[in-house]
């Protein structure tokens, strides 16, 4: 047994001790370095547990019991104890997680030198990195909520961090409440799973599932929880406040946290409910939420003025793509020839974009932060002729705004290509809205650069400098990752998408992971 | 007997909860609450579980309304008089 | 015999909670309202572990052996409602800082990000 | 802003009708469907961990991770309150 | 907030030594009678209130930097982390500490019974440690919050001061 | 082999083709560039700038394009449709929680009818 087997219990447990030790560090050289420390051991600790998955196959580990992989205890056909349940997607996704967090982690270390008390947001940023990835590892219903609960306060805390400002508080509070209202919805939702199959992991209820009325309910609340989590169209209300408030590196971060909401929606229509699901209605609400998602986001965005606020809105068109692409899956799960004609593809698409759109969305985050660094404001209407005195920042704005747009010698084309070409074998609509969506995407960016970067210097602007060298190089930590997907997309594809786009169809070694053989 | 006196808690449970909504003056609502807190604690001990009634009665009744006093007594502060405090239109 | 009152009772404290999430104006109502679905939550799970004739799961008092109520629901609720108190705290600390800052608790008037 | 209301109104309805519905078919109170998780805590959690207390040997043993979980979410509120009520800068 | 009259506070005085009491019993007891660290923890806060109600903010930090609480939670996460790693070497959380002597580690009678203060492994450090962390988490909200409450009805740029 | 194509199927993806159409139209761009018009002359009606919603600036006055004049026929032609949608988020919060509501009860209706 080699002591790779316990990262699932190191990846939460490293951070949150992280957090609990922080606020004792009251030097702010000690705490920087223990900030930079953590990030690290942790993107390592991930890291690694991304590659004994690749090798190994799912890892499966048992929360205090006897054996790390003793599921079931003798005599019973139910797990007992919490199992932390890590297939290739789940890996794949804390791989993703923890590198956009480890760059708006050292995005921010600059920051602290603002703030009176740097140490509270060190602990609420470890937290919230523990509440992503736990969310992103568990294979129980109810420590899923736990994690979602302290991802969402973590993160109701570091939006409202810049407390003078009003319109952080009031982005936080609406956050919250639909935060906590929701969470209640999903807590309901995991009572009726328990009252009706006596068991809360994942595992063993997709083993048991029979759909029925109690089922269907309890899957309606946990979609719509999730979805307004990870800001799907008709809830996306909060998103371009929490994240147009929130400070830069935080916003950053918060992107991959709602990806994580997205994650245990995947999670739960393909591997708890998947084929015992019949018919077609739960894909098509999806991709109906995707298409709604990414086309209304984007037109929002191409009227507004606040660089964050429009590119918290692109965020969540960007979100509609991949609810587009794993719904196609969804939809050809049932039959094999449809899943290898269009199916996986599209997955693939979906999934591929994942990764994508942590860097580049986070990326563009960063860069909106850098912009508020130097110039004390992100309203475009008020920046200008900014290219020639910020070098660093306009490069790395070109390339993710030329990435997220979908440019072709960048990775967000590779996986908008995928999900362009399977989505118009199902109908040809789907292919024109996503085509449309990135139409206008580039165009809201052109703008973006036209009026923060091109023209003529202003007056007022005369005395802005290029950002500290610690923001440079968090940028360029993303910055190197979107040359690198764009450049070797087939070896991305082969062993980080592929991967995880099998386990995440095959609910079968899902369940076989935890409940044995007996399938 | 315990069949009507349980009957008894859970309708003024919901009498109380309606009462939290329904009160105008704030104070009185948080007042409802914290009563609306320890009739469930009291359901939860006829529910037999003893261990979440302690929890209920310490926490939902205690603290949480202790809570809750603190922030009204912050927002009906003369900073801004008349405005906002007991400012409770029903839709 | 009481035939899932208790169930009724859940299904009134959510109803009465998320009418006054949904029409009341008042912040500190909304607060309130969230505090009653908490509630309603809680004490769903605890009906649902619920065993006609159990005894406490405690050894120490249970008088007969081995008819117990299901554990699992109350530790749940324990988590919950500390949960519950976490998330209060939180929503209060916003409201009091949204008083200062906009001088109102109207719902109706705190609406500066828009569009 | 009539209007928005009353469609609110009409689709809250509908929604806590579903809800309850479902709440009401679960189990009849009293009589759970399945037990055999719990009966195990119920049975061994004395011998196996030396604790009278079933529902605390669950929560500190058996479900350990969620309390850590929990633990963590009243930090992360007291964190919060503590930033969000910081000395002036 | 003013302090209330000095019957109400010695009354105050002699009452929160009885529940801070009855609390340690309640955390200490957590494996054998209902209750655990939760409960006590929130037993405790309650005398905590009820002492910065009786006197006032303003003496209370006084005598008690806020610090203290704070670095009281700190304490009691990291205590039970601990105790998680080091059952590590069989599984994260593992009770390596039940039923095996020594501390905490005596088997009881089973059935129903009385039962035995020393036994339930982990279970009973994990209590003391929640019972820590919850005390001083719950007290340092309590703490914030009056503090805060003189921040926002004051305002102005003076904030929350420390009252040292 | 770590550099190489995608085939997706329908198509293929491949860097260095796109690498090497760039450079190919960047070539294209400086002929057309040193290809400039001869007869331009400055101070006649060439100069006139085209500039949608804003007042032409004077002559030596900067062109500072405010970013809310971007694509300003774009807005003007969907002005109806913007309209509505941005009534839509009217920064209410009871406002957003009956949209979640009314997206919960017809989620609802879909899946369990």
């Amino acid at each position: 047994m080699s002591w790779q087997v316990h990262l699932p219990a190191l990846v939460v447990s490293v951070p949150l001790l992280g957090a609990f030790i922080s606020i004792a560090m009251v030097k702010p050289r000690l705490r920087n370095l223990w900030f930079a420390t953590i990030l690290v051991a942790t993107t390592i600790l991930a890291f690694l547990m991304w590659r004994y998955v690749a090798i190994n196959g799912t890892l499966v580990y048992v929360m205090g019991g006897e054996r790390w992989n003793l599921t079931l205890p003798s005599g019973m056909t139910l797990p007992i104890r919490i199992i932390m349940e890590v297939d290739a997607f789940g890996a794949f996704m804390a791989l993703a997680g923890s590198i956009a967090t480890l760059a708006s982690g050292l995005f921010s270390v600059r920051f602290l030198d603002r703030v009176n008390d740097g140490n509270k947001f060190v602990a609420l940023f470890f937290l919230l990195f523990a509440g992503m990835l736990g969310l992103e590892v568990t294979g129980d219903f109810f420590n899923f909520f736990v994690f979602l609960e302290i991802a969402s306060v973590a993160s109701f805390g570091l939006i409202a961090f810049w407390r003078d400002r009003p319109e952080a508080i009031e982005a936080s509070f609406k956050y919250a409440v639909l935060s906590t209202f929701v969470a209640l919805i999903f807590l309901i939702g995991v009572g009726i799973l328990y009252g009706v199959y006596g068991t809360l992991n994942m595992a063993a209820i997709a083993k048991n599932m029979q759909v029925g009325f109690l089922e269907k309910l309890a899957l309606v609340l946990f979609i719509v929880s999730l979805a307004m989590k990870s800001g799907a169209v008709p809830l996306h209300m909060w998103e371009p406040d929490a994240y147009g408030q929130a400070p830069a590196g935080v916003s950053c971060f918060l992107v991959v946290v709602g990806q994580a909401s997205l994650y245990g929606m995947f999670r739960i229509a393909f591997s708890v409910y998947g084929q015992a699901f019949e018919g077609n209605v739960l894909a098509w609400v999806i991709i109906v939420l995707g298409l709604l998602s990414m086309f209304i986001g984007v037109i929002m965005a191409v009227i507004q003025k606040e660089a964050k606020r429009l590119m918290a809105y692109h965020c969540i068109s960007q979100t509609g793509y991949m609810l587009m692409g794993i719904g196609l899956g969804l939809l050809a799960l049932s039959s094999s020839q449809a899943m290898s004609e269009y199916g996986f593809t599209a997955m693939k698409g979906g999934i591929f974009h994942i990764i994508n759109n942590a860097m580049y969305k986070g990326l563009l985050f960063l860069t909106a932060g850098s912009l508020f660094y130097a110039t004390g404001t992100t309203n475009l209407n008020k920046l200008g002729g900014l290219a020639r005195k910020m070098p660093y920042t306009t490069f790395m704005f070109a390339v993710a705004a030329a990435a997220i747009a979908g440019l072709p010698p960048f990775n967000g084309f590779v996986s908008k290509l995928l999900i362009y070409e399977s989505s118009f074998v199902v109908h040809p609509f789907l292919a024109v809205v996503a085509m449309v969506t990135s139409i206008l995407t580039l165009a809201s960016f052109v703008k973006v650069f036209q009026s923060g970067f091109l023209g003529p210097s202003r007056d007022d602007l005369n005395n802005v400098r290029e950002v500290p060298l610690s923001m440079v190089v968090g940028m360029m930590v993303l910055c190197v990752m979107i040359i690198s997907l764009s450049m070797m997309p087939n070896w991305v594809l082969a062993n980080l998408i592929e991967p995880a786009a099998r386990d995440l169809v095959n609910q079968a070694s899902y369940i076989q992971a935890v409940m044995g053989s007996g399938l | 007997m315990m069949d009507i006196a349980h009957i008894a808690i859970l309708l003024m449970i919901v009498i109380s909860a309606f009462f939290a909504i329904w009160f105008d003056n704030l104070l009185n609502a948080v007042i409802s609450l914290c009563v609306m807190s320890l009739l469930i604690s009291l359901e939860f001990y006829i529910l037999q579980a003893p261990d979440v009634a302690i929890a209920e009665a310490g926490i939902g009744a205690g603290l949480t309304t202790a809570i809750y006093i603190m922030a009204l007594k912050a927002c009906r502060s003369s900073r801004w008089p008349g405005k906002g405090n007991d400012k409770n239109e029903r839709s | 015999m009481i035939n899932n009152i208790p169930m009724l009772t859940v299904g009134a404290l959510f109803v009465i909670g998320l009418y006054g999430v949904l029409f009341k104006r008042n912040i500190i109502k909304i607060a309130i309202a969230v505090s009653i679905i908490e509630s309603s939550t809680n004490l769903f799970l605890i009906v649902l572990g619920y065993r006609t004739g159990g005894s406490i799961p405690v050894y120490t008092l249970a008088g007969e052996f081995k008819k117990m109520v299901l554990p699992t629901p109350q530790a749940l609720t324990l988590t919950a409602i500390v949960i519950g108190l976490a998330t209060t705290a939180l929503l209060l600390t916003l409201i009091m800082l949204l008083y200062k800052h906009y001088g109102t608790l109207d719902v109706h008037e705190i609406r500066r990000l828009r569009g | 802003m009539k209007g928005p209301r009353v469609i609110f109104l009409i689709f809250f309805v509908i929604f806590v009708g579903i809800l309850c519905q479902g709440l009401y078919n679960i189990h009849p109170y009293g009589e759970p469907r399945v037990s055999a998780m719990d009966d195990y805590f119920i049975n061994n959690a004395q011998s196996e961990r030396a604790a009278n207390n079933v529902v605390t040997s669950i929560v500190f043993d058996y479900r350990g991770f969620d309390t850590l979980g929990e633990a963590a979410v009243l930090f992360t509120a007291v964190m919060s309150v503590a930033a969000l009520f910081r000395k002036e800068e | 907030m003013r302090p209330l009259s000095i019957v109400v506070r010695t009354i105050c005085n002699i009452f929160a030594w009885f529940v801070a009491i009855f609390g340690a019993y309640v955390i200490l007891h957590g494996h054998l009678t209902p209750g655990g660290g939760f409960q006590g923890g929130a037993i405790v806060a309650t005398f905590i209130a009820l002492l910065l109600v009786a006197h006032g903010g303003k003496s209370f930090l006084g005598w008690v930097k806020k610090e203290i609480f704070s670095s009281f939670e700190g304490a009691g996460l990291v205590a039970f982390v601990c105790v998680g790693f080091l059952g590590l070497s069989t599984t994260f959380l593992y009770n390596f500490l039940a039923l095996k002597g020594g501390l905490f580690g005596s088997a009881v009678p089973i059935g129903p019974n009385a039962g035995v203060l020393n036994s339930s492994g982990t279970i009973a450090l994990a209590n003391i440690a929640v019972g820590l962390e919850v005390v001083g988490g719950l007290s340092a909200i309590l703490i914030f919050m009056f503090l805060g409450m003189r921040y926002v009805s004051e305002g102005g740029k003076e904030g929350v001061k420390d009252d040292k | 082999m770590v550099l190489g194509t995608v085939y997706t199927g329908f198509g293929f993806w491949n860097v260095y083709a796109w690498v090497m159409f760039f450079a190919l139209g960047a070539l294209i761009v400086l002929f057309l560039r040193s290809t400039g018009r001869g007869d331009y002359e400055k101070g006649t009606y060439q100069d006139e700038v085209f500039y949608g919603g804003n007042p032409v600036p004077q002559d030596g006055e900067d062109l500072a394009v405010p970013a809310s004049s971007s694509y300003w026929g774009f807005t003007k032609a969907l002005s109806r449709f913007y309209d509505v949608l941005v009534s839509m988020h009217t920064g209410i919060l009871s406002d957003y929680m009956g949209i979640l509501v009314v997206t919960v009860a017809v989620i609802s209706i879909l899946i369990l009818l």
